[in-house]
């Protein structure tokens, strides 16, 4: 197993897929002959040429949609965002066509297409470039969401939403693509689109947390353990269909819960997880379950504020133990 | 644009050379079929609005009337390995390509028999076996799919074009622009077809473009551009069998601006006071269907009688359809969580 | 107080309004000439001519986006969606500059526009015809996000919304249009957009709906009324920022809720709302609460089908006493 | 298009006429001023490039260097009741306008003193006083706004006009192509302007479009459309002037590609090896503010030693504004809740 970069995790399915399955091509903004504005697709285009790697203009409307007629007619299209910050201009594209076309179609319609890209907050880019529309995308039936988080799950379930046979949207994060990793080799190492993980076990209290939030998650329970609280961490994976299974199992284990988010608090994924928590285990709640979510605001470009606005290892801790103290008290 | 039928022959742009072989010394029998076709869309759209009427089907319905020279036009001169894409007022089109007249009325009862079992309604059509990929309600938002089939034939070899259709209005949509850049650049084989009918809803050509000549629009995409009648069976066809030739020969897309007219309101809610009553029968007194009625008749194709016989034949077989529309059943229950995913 | 048809009160809060300021003005697709496709424009044009109610082409990415940079130079526009499934293609006008150019620009630009329209399901229009996006907007800091359910609030809402200084997403139903009820004709009479209101007493359990969904919910009420169980009903209107003390009064009350939404269940406006009850109202929770959402499914042509895949008042009679049942057992 | 100096000049298009007077006419003192404004930004740039080298400032950075007779040019042009809004490579346009040299670089160290309190960054700048509405991030997102702006100024009869710059990428939105239409539809007094430096990023213009004589894309929209060398003043204002005036009196829109060159990469991420050294050079060789001091020099407006004691004016500005900036206090942590709503 060697040890790669996460972007290098991310080509090296791009490779492995694009060899595998000529029906595969990558389509977006510099991902050709500028080897990704990240440069995830690196020497793809020398190695498979521009009808499979294919540069689009500043079109996300046009190149997603194009995606998505590619994909109705047999071929399995990767659409690049640059930034899904950008795919704000092609929503009706994933929203309407990618999530709907199969249902209105009476099922004859397959649309084998990954939409890809970095997404969240990352580094002083201000309100318009830090967007996480994951709950926006998750909200959606006829879409699987998909954020991956370290090296080897990127690789793993990149090349299953590539084979996969529905529209994913995979979300990355520039946080993370210098992050590295073992990565298994095998060109058929896959990993399945609609499980989480248990990142940490513990028993006192779940955090559950997804994309580069993960890791604040474990850092806070490394803290948390200096205190004698044993965190249990779940990496989300997929956030559509979300693992109910996993959730609900760990929750029955700790009886408190700590969400972890990328985006905004209002309409979020933590609150999907808490309504199923309810629902579902009720009466294995011994106190409110606490989000760490951004502040409600947009992302400021002053470096202060905009870590203020964010989760962190600390506020994690804060809130699990809030969950704590509320069972102690 | 209040197009008068002058106007409207004077408006027509050079274009492209047609194919050798004019269309209409087309043989009586192809021709014959192409009568039939055009009889069997209006008949279709006409016994459809009676049904709606009667509130036994429901949703929006967009009348295809007036228009079918464009759609089978040019749909009779695809093969097999071509695609049909367009807009919610797909009927015509479907029909153009062969969809089964039950299976269209059937999806406007919402049955299981329906050519989207049901799911889709009179805007979304869908039949995969004849590459017939929809019947798309948001104006403009399917164009670029037609860049993705573009994509699809050209890299799977597979020698066909795809028809693209839509509205005047849908000009004025940024996705279309995107998707007509696109296929320039990428050389995709795509004949993109803009039926102008003078109106999307209420609003004329001109209260929403500031170029009311549409097919100069898309000069700014480096593709051949003309305009024709779309009334004109015989135009239509010879100026986009050359457009689909070099679509599928050399991967040159292209775009054809067909000036046409509705017969019908927008949709069965629109009173379509918008128009005048002179306006109107200007245009039906250039209905399609009748000119291709003269022709035949003028070349002997077929007597007077003959011609009865195709329509009383189209129009029990519409009849047929709405019993078997009728008669067919409801999706189950389950079908509401069926053909999300694959 | 004139009784008059749900459309003709929002007409009445627009004359009033164009009336009162020379700067608010009306644009969106069939909204002058044909008198607005649903006929809430209907003789606005007549009366303030074609610089007041503008017809546009079918370019709700543009003249949504001019709507926003006029309110940046000082006018009050009105941008009329046809329907909000339309605003899909002007997404990135909405969530990225609207929402997010004031926060930009450190409060130097204020944004006094209305987005308005018809949102949801209305009847066999399938499933790109059907959107209810209102989880989407109330997941954003920066827009205000209204749904009016009464002839009466409908026009005090909308003068509200076109006075407000902030983007307000305002969201009508087609469904609603031919509903009567009084209307006061006072010119100022103005309705909060930040408040829910009580809209049927009761104190064994809390509904919480929205839009067309509260009349599903009174009429639920009803029904639970005949086995005398007492529901109050409360007409959310706000949803972003929602009316926290009102619901949160209300469930103190109750110990027990049932949401009902216009939309898709995961990342919804109530899984927020069991968020903030949970997290405020711990204590109280009797039961998990139940939600009534739409199928998760998009939205299917066929009248049957798509009858089942929304609430209605047996769903909702279900929900509640479900919610009661788990507190008898 | 690697643009070579010889086909720049070649390209250019037949252009609306001037107004009377020629700007190299100007007199001398306005010459210098627009001289020391050029000045001023490449100093600005090149200062904020080395800030940025230091870490001293975060986020996307895009310098504007190469640029600044589109800028300064066509801003010179414009009184105290006009507009101006750009995308994010906004340094140039924003200085050109008069923002402070300190409210600019205390905003890129994201202080509470910067042109947007330290929340929109390089690419989000403001300054209502002087009517320049930003600084948007989201390619072409900007260009229905400046339609907007041109309606509120049509409609409350300011008499003035909204100039809207963007990139040559741009013209690749759809946003783009439909606030084109609306503002030759509406009449509104805009000045598109298209700063075509050859590339998008890495993409190269006519790697991204079909047609790229980007000027000729709005004759699709029926407004006055012209090329212009984007690195010779005059030749910017002669051009600009008259499509101000058009604007301000006529409300005729109109579009002007002006052709130029960004000296340095894309942002401060791009190491820029899709341009060879040779063609940097041969853009370098063309300097618009060289071609300007030799005007005024050769029109003895100012000797040579007059314009290097702006220079030195200019450089010890922005150096007063890096230490202005770093000493500035960053926004309270309150003002991450502050300005969502009015
Ligand atoms: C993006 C979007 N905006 C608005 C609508 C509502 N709408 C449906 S059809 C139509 C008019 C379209 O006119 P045109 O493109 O000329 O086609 P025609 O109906 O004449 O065939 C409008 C505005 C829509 N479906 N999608
Ligand atoms: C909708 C959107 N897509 C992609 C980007 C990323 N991006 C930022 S600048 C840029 C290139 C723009 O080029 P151009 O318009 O020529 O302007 P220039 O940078 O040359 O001034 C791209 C692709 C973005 N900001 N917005
Ligand atoms: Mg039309
Ligand atoms: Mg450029």
């Amino acid at each position: 197993m060697p040890e790669v970069e996460f972007r290098k995790a991310l080509n090296m399915a791009l490779d492995e897929e694009l060899a595998r399955d000529p029906k595969v091509f990558i389509i977006g903004e510099e991902v050709a002959e500028y080897d990704g504005a990240y440069k995830v697709t690196k020497g793809l285009l020398a190695k498979y040429g521009p009808q499979r790697v294919v540069d689009a203009p500043i079109s996300e409307s046009g190149f997603c949609g194009l995606g998505v007629g590619a994909a109705m007619a047999g071929m399995r299209p990767v659409v690049e965002f640059m930034t899904f910050s950008f795919s704000l201009v092609a929503m009706d594209q994933i929203l309407n066509n990618a999530a709907k076309i199969r249902y209105m179609s009476g099922g004859q319609i397959t649309l084998p297409i990954t939409m890809r890209g970095p997404s969240g907050v990352v580094h002083q880019l201000a309100a318009t470039h830090s967007n996480a529309l994951e709950s926006i995308f998750a909200h959606c039936p006829g879409l699987k969401v998909v954020a991956c988080s370290t090296p080897e799950n990127a690789k793993g379930l990149l090349k299953s939403a590539i084979r996969d046979n529905d529209p994913v949207i995979f979300m990355e994060s520039e946080l993370l693509y210098a992050m590295k990793g073992d990565v298994p080799d095998d060109p058929d190492f896959l990993l399945p689109l609609d499980k989480g993980r248990i990142a940490r076990d513990g028993e006192d209290v779940t955090i559950v947390a997804y994309s580069k939030r993960v890791h604040q998650a474990l850092a806070a329970a490394d803290l948390l353990a200096q205190e004698g609280i044993k965190a249990e961490v779940i990496d989300l994976i997929s956030l559509r269909p979300i693992d109910q299974d996993l959730i609900l199992r760990s929750f029955r284990k700790t009886n408190r819960m700590v969400t972890v988010e990328e985006s905004w608090s209002f309409c979020g994924i933590g609150a999907s997880i808490v309504d199923l928590v309810q629902r579902h285990a009720f009466d294995y709640m011994d106190a409110p379950i606490e989000r760490v979510t951004l502040e409600e605001a947009p992302m400021p470009y002053n470096e202060s504020i905009e870590t203020l606005a964010q989760p962190s290892p600390e506020k994690i801790v804060m809130a699990a133990k809030k969950s704590l103290y509320r069972a102690v008290a | 644009m209040k197009t008068s039928a002058a106007k409207l022959a004077a408006s027509r742009a050079a274009r492209p050379p047609a194919d050798p072989g004019r269309s209409s010394d087309l043989p009586g029998p192809k021709l014959l079929e192409i009568y039939r076709t055009m009889v069997r869309l209006r008949k279709f759209e006409e016994r459809c609005y009676q049904v709606y009427l009667q509130r036994k089907i429901g949703g929006f319905c967009h009348i295809y009337s007036g228009q079918e020279a464009v759609a089978v036009g040019m749909i009779s001169l695809l093969g097999p390995q071509d695609y049909v894409i367009t807009a919610y007022r797909d009927h015509g089109q479907a029909l153009a390509r062969g969809l089964s007249v039950k299976a269209c009325m059937a999806e406007l009862y919402g049955k299981a028999t329906g050519c989207s079992r049901g799911k889709g309604g009179s805007m979304h059509f869908f039949d995969t076996s004849v590459r017939f990929m929809g019947g798309h309600g948001i104006v403009g938002a399917h164009v670029p799919l037609a860049c993705g089939i573009g994509w699809a034939i050209k890299h799977q070899d597979q020698k066909g074009v795809c028809l693209c259709f839509f509205g005047d209005g849908a000009m004025n949509q940024g996705a279309v622009h995107e998707a007509l850049n696109l296929a320039s650049l990428y050389k995709l084989p795509v004949v993109f077809v803009c039926e102008n009918n003078g109106y999307a809803m209420g609003t004329a050509v001109a209260r929403g473009a500031a170029e009311e000549n549409i097919y100069l629009r898309a000069n700014s995409y480096k593709m051949p551009t003309c305009r024709v009648d779309g009334n004109n069976l015989f135009e239509v066809m010879d100026v986009t069998g050359g457009l689909i030739r070099r679509a599928r020969e050399e991967f040159q897309p292209s775009f054809v601006e067909a000036v046409t007219y509705r017969f019908r309101g927008h949709s069965m809610s629109d009173p379509g006071s918008y128009r005048t009553r002179e306006e109107v029968d200007a245009h039906k007194a250039r209905d399609p269907i009748a000119q291709v009625a003269q022709h035949i008749l003028k070349q002997k194709h077929a007597a007077s009688g003959d011609l009865d016989e195709i329509d009383a034949e189209e129009s029990a077989s519409v009849e047929e359809s709405v019993k078997f529309a009728e008669e067919s059943p409801p999706p189950s229950p389950d079908a509401l969580y069926e053909d999300i995913y694959a």
